[in-house]
């Protein structure tokens, strides 16, 4: 057939793959911003404080996740910076004592019975390995929600790491360590 | 499903069972591209009209399929391996050599009241084909086929310059319900077509000159017991669409066949008639 | 897990501590005892006799977890169910589930169950659910998978603890904590020097249907010979049943 | 130019192959998969720090301790305190699914309280001289009991009545040999169900019931009586009546009852549950000491029993329902109201009790919501304190019981509790369990503030063993005067006591499963001729109630057992006639 | 009128075929069949399963049953197939195409009741992704998709042999050139359905749970799943030559040769004689062996009503025997009548067998204090199966008026020279 005859096809081939690449990525995720924009690296730098100062682990060793506000006011009850965000946070927050409506980035699905005490403490795995370079961040990014799951960015992808957390992600670890038993090992 | 699956283990139960599931996968997809890459083929090499006639052939019933030889009575039966083009058919090539046909007594012949002039080759289909001096061919309905289709109420004749080939379409002739395609004798250029309602022929200039050119077609001796059959076969049409076989008895052919059985099928007759099932 | 037959007075508390443990939802209105989600159900068992012979027992059912050829992993279309090496429990995966039900049919105690509805707890009582155990939607089998959420639970506290994850873990599934008379035991059948181990061994232990060959890991302990009976295959039918369940 | 339908068809057939080599259908199937996991309307349990707390089951008078494992605040899961004084760690199916109720669909949620309020106020201020101001309390000795009783000293012609009169005589199953049950469930949550587990092995049971009742089955042996027959037994058991006439009534074997009473003879003590027509022995039955309480309480009104009082007399009616107890029917309630618009007012947290026949129904807390005292259950020898503890606040709308008849009597009260606590103290016997360490101190080593702190903890008080304790018996108030009534209904009624209402949860046992007798249903013998399931109405002289039937051999024939919710006890007691029709 | 003569341009020359009104006609109360069964399977989807009178005890019901049999009975076109273009039994082309259109129905149907049937029907694809190859499901799930594919290939020159579809070239050389390919297709299908509807019985069969389904076997196959290819490939041929009955009878015309139906019975009547030695034998191995050996008498399982060991005997005997005595004697044969009947109860006794692996197995108690138990289906779960029955109906009858699903049918009606032809056919058999 001429080059001529193909045209249409081509076209049609070049639609389809321009919308499902570059369309249906933006078009899956719903983007929410978080309630404050936190940097990581500030308080890092500044602060110097290291990931389970905040991030800490309970006596019963199960993983306490994203610090609560009067976490935040131990320094934060009055600016000790000068930008505005500090500022919005500490009255919209702080000060009413409310709790900010962060979205965890690496939350995972309920189904999923992820013990951070094994994998940090007895594996001593490093944040950075799963969680990517959340840590040295000066901003935060939209929280991605996919419209259809409703999981995370995050869970597919993290950043520009090679994975990001799906099941497969866990059991080539895991696999490698020759954890990998049965379902009910990670799932609830 | 993939060896990078969560579940897949390389053992011989997987191998095996997804084995054979990817061999069936891959035989059915080859299957499919195949039938595509052909047919594309074909139409590249405008097979078209031959695959339709080879179709149409099959399709035909077996008697319907008999050698003319058979007509002849040189064979008890025989069906024709070539869907009539005996060009290539080397038992026709023999056959012709140890008997070649008698030369014509008469001018033409009468059957039925119908004249078959044998200065010309007739098709199975019900054209004939008449070498000019001008060395161009004369394409025409025959006189059954004429009557069968009475007058038309359409015709449709290709435009000059373009191509027919043997057992392909000539032309279309529309008479009632029936849409007939009626089938050329030989291949060729179209040179002007032209006619009335006496009869439609087209000028053909021939791709190969010569008797060969026309040794798949009718001629002499063969006509009068291809013509008998033929008549027989008009029966059994019009019997299976409940008309009164009236010609049964040798009865002549109105000149307007159709017109005298308002109440059959004529697409089916004609169909049956003009080998296109 | 051995359970003493004798000691089972069947009040229903292992029931309602599974449920609560499992959050297994309260039944659908038109649930009925062949609907139901009863990831342990305790059958009343008569030796068939009229009184004064007639003799009664409590039986308490949850997923025997099989050993041998486990029947409802086999038939699993994709590998939602599986016996883990280390503990021996046979584990179903709901969310990998596709609800065709075919290890209901495989299963010859009757221990799996499916989500004839979306589950349902009256408003404000979703709050009582247990976080350690994932809801489970509609139209997917589940079974006892022997307290799965307090087994992450004490996973997880001798990880904190550092210990490594050889050394097996202790913890006690919902039933067990939960009956009164202290009927049902659990432990380390594999151990030989185990109390679980000596019990299972002790000649008034007995499985169901041992003799087909699923090998369950649920034992039942009883000194009455009737109440071993009822490890047989089912007494012929009166022949006029009316089926109704 | 001109798009051809050729070329639509082409453009069609790329994107189609494009599509294919793009992620968007293969996401689009991972994720309507991944959607099927947490499919909208299921519900996600809430995270948070695991903690445990401790109270006691006030849902019954047993008043089991309890552990509660809750998220953060909220209790997801209740167990027994194992090493319990007096629960031994056991827990009841109902007390293990205590901390549903607060979201029972049939909870009273907001009532007109200061309707009802002056109402009350009215009520006594037009009380006439032979009329009664009544507080009707369904579960007695509570501090908030003696606050009713206080309260009813306070006012004009009050006065305080509760089902059963003497709450003082205690069970000693640990002295018991032999224990002859007359359709006492005492292996199905009667006294407090870990003891009796606990005291089991030592005493031989007797269990004489009509039905094949959970403690039949589980009993040594089982006398299949004639219902209504117990007295007949027990008389022939105490020779009152020759054995010929206990037989011919109950149905038994002469020669049974013989050996029976043989038997009984030998393997004293005997502790005898369910009739006053034949003594326990050897002092299986005692009077507890009262668990103290502060002097200025004394006075207060007496106990009274309903009979006490003359009908059409009383014109103001308070029922405190928030602690379960034994129910009155209403049919012996309302006789003794004034004909002139008596003042009924339901204190209740359930639609199910009073609440469908008093005309102000106000809503009160329900466990685990509400602090309050369990006086010691009937097979406790020594006197107890322990505090039912909130786990979870109440609904703004609730009121407290005693502070709504405190008020309408014009009492000012304190902090009772507390004031109760301090009075034993004061006593320095006995000893504190403390439930998180699972340990008993000596009171007197324990400090006040300690103790009050322990006891709102789940600890629990109990009295030093009380030698002196004088033998007791059960005075024949105990509901078993049954009224006689000659009819045509042909079915005896057997009551099953089940705790109503309870969680939902509880249909794993009553609807997803046979095993317990649900409310609301009755069981027959398969030969009654009703099919198992039909829905049928439950008919007494009294009135009727629809139920559902379920078949059960070990019911005989010409007996319904029916689960004695507050609906079924309005219509009969024990032993009444009733009859079953199909709806 | 236009539109009439415009329908008729899409029938095939020659064949007489019902006017288009008469036609509508005919489907319209299947349509309405169709759309009620619609609306019940919409409800089991929206609502779940809980529409359906199954439960956990009877968690297979009347649809497995359906899709066992349907399956058993669409058999008839992979079965042909093989005949005619492996085994080159070239009397079959003329309901060659019938066949394919039937078995395209059967499984079609099949597939879509079995999605209404599993509670998650999004996770399907799982089985595909994560498939356990031990279980037998996996295999039905894999083969049947794959050989419902095979049938949509074959059906493809079927539809454009279409009269009019002929005249657009590209059709017209792409179903000459397919055509020229179906015998791959047809060894493909042969392969796809001898494994899954020999895993139809294996689903069965390795129920060590049910005793009463429980049956030994070679390697990794039970027996039942030998039983049920050959009882497939039995009852296969029955049915075609039943439908085709039936179309003659509804349509009024000769669509085969009698010889072509009869030669139809006699290959559905000697494998259903092989099909029921084969049973015989294993029922007798499993009654004395296999389910003693689990501790189960098989004298019990009929010991509860309505299950009595008449079952047993109207599976094998009047379902078995009688129909391979029928379709053997030649006599019997070459009347219609008999014909018939004899390949209506090789259908039937085949469906039946379905029935009891079924139903049966899953009514029968096992542990010794359940209960024997009955299901009766709910009016949904009927309206979808109905629906299945009306869409079979549809297609069947659509085929039938536009493509040529018995070639012989022209040659039929112009009544004379079959004759001999035919008598030569007796003379080869």
């Amino acid at each position: 057939m001429t080059l001529r005859g193909k045209i249409p096809f081509l076209a049609g081939l070049a639609v389809a793959l321009g919308a499902g690449w570059v369309g249906f990525p933006h078009a899956i995720y719903q983007s929410r911003p978080q309630p404050v924009d936190f940097s990581h690296k500030v308080h890092a730098d500044k602060a110097g404080a290291k990931c389970e100062d905040c991030h800490s682990f309970r006596e019963d060793g199960s993983f306490a996740g994203l610090p609560t506000v009067d976490k935040c006011a131990g320094c934060h009850t009055v600016p000790m910076g000068t930008t505005v965000a500090e500022k919005n946070f500490i009255d919209r927050y702080v000060t009413p004592n409310r709790e900010p409506q962060w979205a965890a980035y690496a939350h995972q699905p309920e189904n999923v019975s992820f013990s951070h005490a094994a994998h940090v403490k007895r594996a001593n795995l490093a944040c950075e390995t799963c969680h990517g370079d959340t840590g040295t961040s000066s901003t935060l990014r939209p929280y991605q929600v996919d419209r259809i799951s409703g999981y995370s960015r995050d869970i597919w992808k993290i950043g520009n790491m090679r994975h990001g957390m799906k099941m497969a992600d866990c059991v080539e670890c895991h696999r490698r360590n020759s954890l990998e038993n049965s379902c009910l090992d990670c799932h609830k | 499903m993939l060896p990078w699956n969560y579940g897949f283990q390389w053992n011989l139960g997987h191998i095996i069972f997804l084995g054979a599931f990817y061999c069936v996968l891959t035989a059915m997809a080859v299957t499919l591209i195949a039938a595509v890459r052909r047919s594309r083929e074909d139409l590249r090499k405008h097979r078209v009209e031959e695959i339709g006639w080879h179709g149409d052939f099959h399709d035909l019933p077996a008697r319907d399929r008999v050698c003319r030889h058979v007509l002849t009575g040189e064979f008890q039966s025989r069906e024709c391996p070539h869907a009539f083009d005996c060009r290539q058919c080397e038992t026709h090539a023999k056959l012709i050599q140890r008997h070649p046909l008698p030369a014509p007594d008469q001018p033409e012949e009468d059957l039925f009241g119908m004249a078959f002039p044998l200065d010309r080759f007739y098709h199975r289909g019900h054209t004939w084909a008449h070498p000019e001096p001008d060395g161009t061919v004369t394409v025409g309905l025959d006189e059954l086929g004429s009557r069968l289709i009475g007058t038309p109420d359409a015709v449709d004749l290709p435009q000059p310059g373009t191509y027919v080939e043997t057992n392909g379409t000539a032309f279309h002739v529309r008479k009632r319900d029936a849409h007939v395609r009626v089938l050329s004798p030989v291949d060729g250029e179209v040179m002007e077509t032209g006619g009335s309602d006496s009869g439609w022929y087209l000028k053909v200039r021939p791709m190969a000159a010569g008797e060969s050119a026309f040794r798949h077609l009718l001629r002499g001796a063969e006509i009068r017991p291809w013509l008998m059959r033929e008549m027989e076969r008009l029966q059994l049409a019009l019997a299976a669409e409940g008309a009164v076989p009236t010609l049964a008895d040798g009865g002549e052919p109105v000149a307007d066949i159709a017109a005298s059985y308002p109440a059959a099928d004529w697409d089916a007759v004609c169909g049956e008639m003009f080998l296109e099932p | 897990m051995t359970i003493d037959v004798d000691r089972c007075n069947g009040c229903g508390a292992c029931m309602v501590a599974c449920s609560v443990e499992n959050n297994v939802p309260p039944a659908h209105e038109g649930a009925t005892d062949r609907k139901g989600l009863t990831w342990i159900r305790v059958y009343k068992v008569d030796n068939g006799e009229e009184y004064p012979n007639r003799r009664t027992a409590f039986v308490p059912v949850m997923c025997q977890h099989c050993g041998n050829e486990t029947p409802c992993v086999h038939v699993c279309p994709q590998q939602a169910v599986d016996v883990d090496p280390a503990t021996g429990v046979v584990g179903e995966m709901p969310q990998r589930c596709l609800g065709c039900r075919y290890c209901m049919a495989a299963c010859p105690y009757h221990a799996r169950y499916f989500n004839w509805w979306d589950p349902a707890w009256p408003a404000g009582m979703e709050k009582t659910l247990n976080p350690d155990v994932s809801t489970r939607m509609r139209g997917v089998v589940e079974k006892c998978n022997l307290c799965h959420g307090r087994w992450h639970a004490a996973k997880e506290q001798a990880a904190a603890a550092g210990k490594p994850d050889t050394e097996p873990v202790s913890y006690v599934p919902a039933c067990v904590e939960a009956c009164p008379t202290g009927a049902i035991h659990f432990g380390d059948l594999n151990d030989s020097s185990s109390a679980m181990a000596k019990e299972a061994a002790e000649p008034e232990s007995f499985r169901l249907l041992e003799k087909l060959n699923t090998q369950p890991k649920i034992y039942y302990r009883s000194k009455k010979d009737w109440v071993r009976g009822i490890a047989a295959a089912p007494r012929p039918g009166s022949g006029k049943e009316n089926g109704r369940g | 130019m001109k798009t051809t339908r050729r070329e639509i068809m082409m453009f069609a057939g790329g994107s189609a192959v494009g599509v294919l080599f793009t992620p968007a259908p293969w996401r689009l199937i991972t994720d309507t998969a991944l959607w099927s996991e947490n499919w909208p309307g299921v519900p996600v349990p809430a995270r948070g720090e695991i903690r445990a707390k401790y109270t006691n089951c006030s849902l019954c008078p047993a008043g089991c301790a309890v552990r509660a494992r809750c998220v953060g605040d909220q209790p997801v899961a209740l167990a027994g305190v194992s090493g319990h004084p007096l629960s031994h760690g056991a827990l009841c199916p109902f007390g293990l699914a205590g901390h549903h109720l607060p979201y029972l669909p049939s909870r009273v949620k907001q009532g007109p309280v200061k309707e009802a309020a002056a109402a009350v106020a009215e009520g006594i201020a037009k009380c006439g001289p032979a009329e009664y101001v009544v507080t009707l309390d369904l579960r007695p000795a509570r501090t908030a009991s003696w606050t009713y009783r206080r309260a009813m000293a306070a006012v004009k012609n009050g006065r305080y009545v509760t089902p059963s009169v003497d709450s003082s005589v205690a069970v000693d199953l640990a002295k018991a040999r032999t224990v002859l049950s007359f359709g006492v469930p005492v292996l199905d949550g009667w006294g407090t169900p870990g003891n009796v587990i606990a005291a089991r092995p030592g005493f031989r049971l007797i269990q004489a019931d009509p039905v094949e009742s959970r403690t039949a089955t589980m009993a040594d042996q089982w006398l299949r009586i004639r219902p209504g027959s117990e007295d007949a037994l027990a008389q022939g058991l105490a020779s009152t009546v020759t054995h010929a006439a206990a037989a011919e009534a109950s149905g038994l074997a002469e020669s049974e009852i013989a050996a029976l009473a043989a038997r009984l003879e030998q393997n004293g003590p005997v502790l005898v549950l369910g009739s006053s027509r034949l003594e326990s022995t050897g002092r299986t039955v005692v009077a507890r000491r009262e668990t103290p309480v502060p002097t200025e309480w004394h006075k207060a009104a007496p106990v009274s029993g309903l009979a006490s009082l003359p009908d059409g007399s009383v014109r103001v009616l308070m029922v405190d329902e928030s602690a379960p107890g034994e129910y009155l029917p209403w049919n012996a309630i309302q006789k003794k109201l004034v004909a002139d618009n008596p003042v009924v007012v339901a204190l209740a947290w359930s639609r199910e009790g009073y609440a469908r026949h008093a005309q102000y129904v106000l809503p009160v807390g329900v466990y685990p919501e509400v602090v309050g005292d369990i006086p010691p259950a009937v097979d406790s020898v020594a006197a107890t304190f322990r505090l039912s503890v909130p786990l979870v606040p109440a609904p703004e709308s609730c009121v407290k019981p005693e502070e709504f008849v405190a008020a309408a009597a014009g009492l000012s009260i304190a902090d009772t509790l507390h004031e109760r606590a301090d009075a034993i103290y004061k006593t320095g016997r006995g000893a504190l369990f403390t439930c998180a360490d699972a340990k008993s101190a000596a009171l007197k080593d324990v400090s006040a503030a300690d103790f009050w702190k322990a006891l709102n903890a789940g600890g629990c008080w109990i009295d030093a063993p009380d030698e002196k304790a004088p033998a007791a018996r059960f005075s024949a108030a105990a509901a078993e005067a049954r009224p006689v009534e000659e009819s045509e209904l042909p079915f005896v009624v057997v009551l099953n006591r089940e705790l109503t209402p309870a969680s939902p949860i509880l249909s794993k046992v009553y609807q997803e499963s046979n095993l317990r007798l649900a409310p609301n249903t009755v069981a027959l013998h398969p030969s009654c001729g009703l099919e198992d399931g039909t829905q049928a109405v439950f008919e007494t002289l009294l009135g009727k109630c629809p139920v559902r039937v379920t078949l059960d051999a070990g019911v005989p024939a010409g007996v319904v057992r029916v689960t004695a919710s507050p609906a079924v006890l309005d219509l009969c007691a024990a032993g009444a006639r009733a009859k079953v029709v199909r709806a | 009128m236009a539109r009439q003569s415009m329908d008729k341009q899409f029938i095939a020359r020659g064949v007489a075929r019902c006017s288009t009104p008469k036609f509508l006609l005919w489907m319209a109360p299947w349509l309405a069949l169709l759309a009620f069964g619609l609306y019940a399977a919409g409800l089991c989807l929206v609502k779940g399963l809980n529409q359906t009178n199954m439960d956990n005890r009877f968690a297979f019901g009347l649809w497995i049953f359906l899709d066992l049999t349907v399956i058993a009975l669409g058999a008839g076109a992979f079965f042909t197939g093989f005949l005619l273009y492996i085994l080159k039994l070239d009397e079959l082309r003329s309901v060659i195409n019938s066949a394919v259109v039937i078995g395209l129905v059967c499984y079609s149907g099949a597939v879509c009741v079995l999605a209404i049937d599993v509670g998650q029907p999004l996770r399907a694809w799982f089985t595909f992704w994560y498939p356990n190859v031990h279980s037998m499901l996996t295999e039905v799930t894999f083969c049947i998709s794959c050989y419902l594919t095979v049938l949509l290939i074959e059906y493809l020159p079927i539809v454009l042999r279409n009269r009019k579809l002929r005249q657009v070239p590209s059709f017209l050389v792409f179903e000459f050139e397919l055509h020229k390919l179906i015998p791959v297709l047809a060894g493909v299908g042969t392969f796809l359905s001898f494994f899954h509807q020999g895993s139809l019985g294996g689903l069965y069969g390795v129920l060590r749970g049910r005793p009463f389904a429980f049956r030994e076997g070679l390697a990794v196959w039970p027996s039942t799943f030998f039983l049920f290819i050959i009882s497939a490939a039995a009852v296969g041929p029955s049915f075609i030559l039943l439908t085709t009955w039936l179309a003659e009878k509804i349509s009024r015309k000769r669509l085969a040769r009698p010889e072509i139906l009869q030669l139809l019975g006699r290959i559905s009547g000697s494998l259903l004689a092989v099909y029921v030695l084969a049973k015989s034998i294993d029922t007798l191995i499993w009654i004395n062996r296999t389910s003693p050996e689990t501790g189960f008498q098989a004298w019990q399982y009929y010991s509860w009503k309505p299950f009595g060991s008449w079952i047993l005997v109207a599976e094998i005997g009047l379902c078995g025997v009688v129909p391979v005595l029928i379709l053997l004697a030649p006599k019997l044969r070459r009347r219609t009548g008999w014909l018939v009947s004899g390949a209506f109860l090789a259908c039937a006794g085949v469906a039946l067998n379905r029935f009891v692996m079924t139903v049966q197995t899953l009514a029968l108690p096992t542990l010794s204090f359940d209960r024997f138990l009955s299901y009766t289906p709910s009016w949904q779960e009927t309206g979808t199966f109905l629906a299945v029955v009306a869409y079979g109906v549809l297609v069947y009858s659509f085929s039938f008026r536009y493509f040529q699903l018995f070639p012989q049918e022209r040659e039929l009606k112009t009544g004379a020279p079959q004759v001999e032809e035919g008598r030569e056919l007796v003379g080869r058999y």
